[in-house]
């Protein structure tokens, strides 16, 4: 079969497997913490107004956060037990999140939502509102609310829904895991979502380098009305959705739009698991599969609930092989770092991953020296190099005529660079104070 | 530069085109002769003093005039005041210096756009007193000439060996061809101003770093 | 010259390439030091010159060979031909205005500088000194201009380039400039013996 | 436990520019054993003395500027090493070290150092030394011995030959391909810069079509005008140019577009230097330094369209 593809990218730790070979042979584990502290703002999007109060006694299940706006998606309790505090707790993001902290009970009394039953018979126009009650947001990293992005503006048409399994970042093999043990859910989930959308075609891509997976997965497809099993080399940033959408459909996604602008609508194979379980079982989304790796003794696939703190995990992985350097969720590519190992797994946490303070050293930044590898590689194709400069310069205009906007951060162009140069962050500067200089 | 209504001293206007004001060094006027005729010590200073000559003649001219010329026609009337001056030069040194002239060529009649002139007669004599004009003139004539004597006898030294045609060098030296070429007029001016430069913006923080010492 | 097809384009070669109004005849110097920061000011200060080059070579040969030369006035070259170059820029910019706008607001705001720029003045010349025919006159101007487009428009290329680079402090703006204009000029030293 | 903040990616690539550097180093040493094996002592004397000055005023610059060290990059040994491939081995020891120095201090620092060169620094200043000490530059001593094989017009011997690197005409191909000719350092063995072409492909540090596409523009525009293109390429500085200063990163172009085009009409400027009349045997050198010159303009105009770009329409 022809393997799909983009234009550019990378092969980022080649030569250690992209750091997926400690854990891609391991079962998805159950993890319980005594304690989670639950964000609000764990989606993309005005976060949740707490709706419980310290001591008072939660369900497993239960609304602990209300959805604010038509775009929010509400929180829940992921664990029974007593709420020990409600107030502001430093996270991922750079300011303080407002957290409702929950200690557990272990008796999982389930405070479930309504199931509509099998994702073939199941109502259409039900599908998208449970979706948004079960707080599903994308699993893959940004947390963008899964129904905003189902229910399509008027006037924009889909043809075909691609289930994100490539899983190209470094070190995460939770999507993977995922593939292997719930093939069905994954496919329900798709299913519920193409029946909910009214959409024929729904495509499962995964990255060549997952030979298992796209067996486990074509047996699942078999017999399921339009899905089909695509496979795509194995390149980074080959998630990337625009990147898979081009791969998949061999359309552009125009400049500034989005998938659905090319006719398609990307979801993580996680999220799709998600849909399923909440449309089958009615349960909302308060756990996920997460990769525990690194650093650490016992590199593990764990399915944590949300608001685990990453030193919960990190104990339940084996504890630190050597005092950490650096821990990131995420990837090595585009994960976002964390302050210390307080801080909560989210519903968007794919991957806690440890350094060793040697790992974590960085390297000296130099001159440019116009190798043109940043260039070459680019899979939004615009010129990183020179876009650094134009922000060192202070030329944001020039900066937005040459596309700095439609760069994915993806970092390819950071990896790359003979000279360290901070490619990435230059242009995640620029982009922030252009998108400043326009709200003013 | 002195302002204007404050007197200047004659002295200081004098040195003041020598120096604080060079018109190659400081301020990069008449880049064109600077660079064209310097692949020699002699010529930097026929071409300097036929620049004096021109830049002494027109301040003064102009300074007395300066009462008359109406202010819309000035640039017209200051480039026929210059013009005159630069054929009078250009007749002179055809007579008198033939050879010089010939190895000077087209650069003794472009004197009329040389931007110092018209900058002098614009910026200093058509404010200032006769004298003062033509202190100025002196100062920023010699200051030229100075300018076109060092980078010419730079240029001289490393690329002919000589200096005034006379061998300094010996015969053990091989010139380096390139500076009394074209490539080396632009490299060996630019070199020079980088260095005084240097120098200019040494003695300025030394000046700040002793004057915050005090302070 | 000849004015045949090969005789024309060495001639081209020769007044752009080889003698290069910049690179070997160090004319016009000043705008090109001055107006080279940028590219696109630099591509319409270089066709404004070409414009201007064209018509001040037509026009001062004339006034030598129809004007001075049956006067016996020769030795006023010098002023005529500044007096002629500059109400010849008076008179562009004023037609400009009227009859082409786009052009104007394109090239308008380089025309006075032109005035003062030797290469101008220099060609003018030039074409007398070499005794050049009225049709040899013309080329020599609008080859010659674009000899100092070329250059001017590779100047601005490369100091762009140098917009991001860390040069040192003394060497900023006129001499780093210089440097640049004379490596260009080491370069351009590959011509010599061209066309001959 | 407070751990350090920063955007990705967290882990970088192994290839640093110290690393590429030294790909190039290695990629020169075939050139340059040949070179001393060809040449005799003299030559390893000028190669290492333009070495040894590059490294030292690069030293020297930075200490007097009070910029870091950053010898360390090795790009000043590179630098130093390919002028002393481009001078012939009868170049005096103090022409390798004010070449060296030049390439340095006025064609690299002036400009900000490793990256902000406009010119290879080693072309610009073998430019400057031809311009400069024309006589020295162009006598060639002739092969002290001979690389195998050889054919009947090998020209060996300690006799000086002067003027024209480009070989007379009878000259069998075996010997222009081995190097059995008078010419600089390190452009007489072919195939010892063909050696050093493909470990730079192998290791990824350059791309074939520069030098591709140089080599097949002089062949094919020799042709054109009826020379022996196989002579063309063999002869003179082409094939070390062609792989060695046209691909340098930094002086040329950063689209692979613009880069064919610049490699291309460097070929064709060599074949026009090397036809006219008088001026340069080698149009090698100046035709990389003008291409040199235009890549910022090739640059600004070559633009490629972005993922997502959507054509405006005029």
């Amino acid at each position: 079969m022809k393997k799909l593809s983009f234009r550019g990218g990378i092969h980022p730790l080649a030569k250690r497997h992209e750091g997926k070979a400690e854990t891609s042979g391991k079962p998805i584990r159950d993890f319980v913490a005594e304690c989670v502290c639950i964000p609000m703002d764990m989606h993309m999007g005005p976060p949740c107004k707490p709706c419980v109060q310290q001591g008072e006694h939660v369900k497993l299940g239960q609304v602990i956060g209300e959805a604010v706006g038509r775009f929010g998606i509400p929180a829940h309790a992921s664990v029974s037990g007593v709420v020990t505090a409600v107030g502001p707790v430093q996270q991922l993001r750079a300011q303080p999140s407002l957290c409702v902290t929950i200690r557990n009970d272990f008796k999982d009394e389930l405070a479930a939502l309504e199931a509509l039953g099998d994702v073939e018979s199941a109502p259409k126009h039900r599908i998208i509102p449970a979706i948004q009650a079960a707080g599903i947001c994308g699993m893959g990293g940004a947390g963008f609310p899964t129904h905003a992005k189902l229910r399509l503006p008027e006037g924009k048409a889909v043809d075909t829904i691609i289930l994100n399994g490539a899983e190209c970042e470094t070190f995460l093999t939770c999507d993977h895991r995922l593939m292997l043990e719930s093939p069905g859910r994954i496919v329900d989930g798709l299913r519920a979502v193409m029946r909910a959308m009214g959409v024929a075609r729904g495509v499962i891509a995964i990255e060549d380098n997952k030979p298992d997976a796209i067996e486990s997965m074509r047996r699942a497809a078999q017999g399921r009305d339009g899905v089909e099993v695509a496979v795509l080399k194995t390149k980074y940033p080959q998630g990337g959705e625009k990147q898979l959408v081009t791969a998949v459909t061999g359309r552009e996604v125009p400049g500034g739009g989005l998938p659905m602008d090319a006719r398609a609508v990307v979801i993580n194979v996680g999220t799709a698991a998600a849909i399923a379980d909440t449309v089958i079982e009615g349960k909302p989304l308060i756990s996920r599969v997460t990769t525990v790796t690194g650093a650490v003794k016992d590199p593990s696939n764990l399915r944590l609930r949300v608001g685990t703190a990453f030193a919960d995990a990190i104990k339940s992985a084996g504890g630190y092989r050597e005092a950490p350097g650096k821990i990131f969720a995420g990837g090595s590519m585009t994960g976002t770092c964390a302050p210390d190992d307080s801080v909560s797994a989210t519903k968007g946490t794919n991957g806690i991953v440890t350094l060793t303070e040697r790992e974590a050293d960085a390297a000296r930044e130099i001159q440019c020296i116009r190798c043109g590898r940043c260039v070459m590689i680019c899979p939004a194709r615009i010129m990183p190099y020179r876009l650094m400069e134009l922000y060192e310069r202070g030329e944001l205009n020039t900066a937005k005529q040459e596309h700095v906007k439609d760069c994915i951060q993806c970092g390819s162009c950071s990896y790359v660079c003979p000279s360290k140069r901070r490619l990435l962050p230059s242009i995640k500067s620029a982009i922030e104070q252009l998108a400043r200089r326009r709200n003013r | 530069m002195p302002s204007k209504g404050q007197k200047p001293s004659m002295g200081g206007v004098f040195l003041n085109g020598i120096f604080t004001e060079n018109p190659t060094f400081r301020l990069v006027l008449g880049v064109c002769p600077t660079l064209a005729v310097t692949t020699s010590a002699i010529n930097g200073v026929g071409m300097g003093l036929a620049a004096t000559f021109v830049l002494l003649g027109s301040n003064l001219v102009i300074s007395m005039l300066r009462k008359f010329i109406p202010d819309k026609v000035r640039i017209p009337a200051f480039v026929v005041v210059i013009c005159t001056f630069v054929t009078m030069v250009q007749m002179l040194m055809q007579a008198f210096l033939p050879s010089l002239y010939a190895s000077l060529g087209l650069f003794i009649p472009l004197i009329v756009v040389n931007c110092i002139i018209l900058a002098r007669a614009e910026a200093f004599a058509s404010k200032h007193t006769v004298l003062a004009s033509a202190m100025d003139g002196i100062g920023m004539g010699l200051g030229f000439t100075l300018a076109l004597i060092l980078l010419g006898s730079v240029r001289e030294i490393v690329g002919n060996g000589t200096l005034f045609g006379l061998d300094i060098l010996g015969a053990g030296f091989e010139p380096m061809l390139l500076l009394v070429l074209a490539p080396g007029a632009f490299i060996t001016f630019g070199l020079l101003l980088g260095i005084i430069n240097a120098i200019g913006n040494r003695g300025k923080t030394n000046k700040a770093a002793k004057g915050g010492a005090r302070a | 010259m000849n004015l045949t097809f090969t005789g024309v384009l060495m001639f081209m070669i020769s007044s752009v390439l080889v003698n290069n109004y910049i690179f070997s005849r160090f004319l016009g110097c000043c705008p090109f030091l001055g107006v080279s920061s940028k590219v696109e000011t630099a591509t319409g200060m270089g066709i404004a010159v070409i414009f201007v080059m064209g018509l001040a070579s037509l026009f001062t040969w004339l006034a030598y060979h129809y004007i001075l030369v049956p006067l016996g006035l020769t030795y006023l070259n010098t002023i005529a031909f500044i007096l002629i170059i500059a109400s010849l820029v008076q008179f562009v910019e004023m037609f400009m205005k009227k009859s082409m706008k786009a052009l104007y607001t394109a090239l308008g705001i380089y025309l006075p500088l032109i005035t003062t720029n030797c290469a101008v003045l220099g060609a003018a010349i030039l074409n007398i000194t070499e005794g050049y025919t009225l049709v040899e006159a013309v080329l020599n101007g609008v080859f010659s201009a674009l000899g100092f487009l070329l250059a001017i428009v590779l100047m601005a290329g490369v100091r762009e380039r140098l917009e991001s680079s860390n040069i040192p402090n003394c060497l900023k703006g006129f001499p780093i400039s210089l440097i640049t204009a004379g490596l260009l000029s080491v370069a351009f030293m590959g011509f010599v013996g061209l066309g001959q | 436990m407070t751990l350090p903040l920063s955007t990705g990616p967290h882990i970088l690539g192994k290839r640093t520019t110290r690393g590429i550097m030294l790909d190039v180093l290695i990629a020169l040493t075939p050139a340059a054993a040949a070179g001393v094996y060809l040449f005799g002592v003299r030559a390893a004397w000028v190669l290492g003395v333009a070495v040894a000055s590059a490294v030292a005023t690069e030293a020297l610059w930075q200490r007097l500027s009070h910029r870091p060290l950053q010898v360390g990059d090795l790009s000043a040994v590179v630098t130093g090493l390919l002028l002393g491939l481009n001078l012939p081995s009868s170049a005096p020891l103090w022409l390798a070290a004010v070449g060296s120095a030049f390439a340095i201090v006025v064609v690299k620092q002036l400009f900000g150092g490793i990256g902000h060169n406009f010119l290879n620094p080693a072309l610009a200043a073998r430019a400057v030394l031809l311009t400069s000490w024309p006589a020295r530059m162009t006598t060639f001593f002739l092969p002290e011995r001979t690389l195998l094989p050889v054919a009947s017009t090998a020209m060996v011997g300690d006799a000086v030959t002067s003027a024209t690197p480009l070989v007379k005409s009878g000259t069998a191909m075996i010997d222009l391909f081995w190097g059995n000719i008078p010419g600089t350092i390190g452009e007489v063995c072919k195939a010892a810069i063909l050696i050093g072409f493909i470990y730079l492909l192998v290791r990824n540090v350059i791309g074939p079509h520069i030098p591709v596409l140089f080599v097949g523009t002089v062949a094919l525009m020799t042709w054109l005008l009826g020379g022996d293109p196989l002579t063309a390429i063999l002869s003179g500085g082409v094939l070390l140019g062609a792989v060695f200063m046209a691909t340098d990163y930094v002086t040329n172009p950063m689209l692979i577009v613009s880069q064919c085009l610049f490699a291309a009409l460097c070929g064709v400027i060599v074949v026009v230097i090397r036809q006219s009349a008088g001026g340069y045997p080698e149009g090698v050198t100046y035709a990389i330094l003008l291409m040199n010159v235009l890549t910022p303009l090739l640059d600004k105009l070559f633009k490629r369209r972005a993922y997502g770009e959507v054509k405006q329409r005029a």
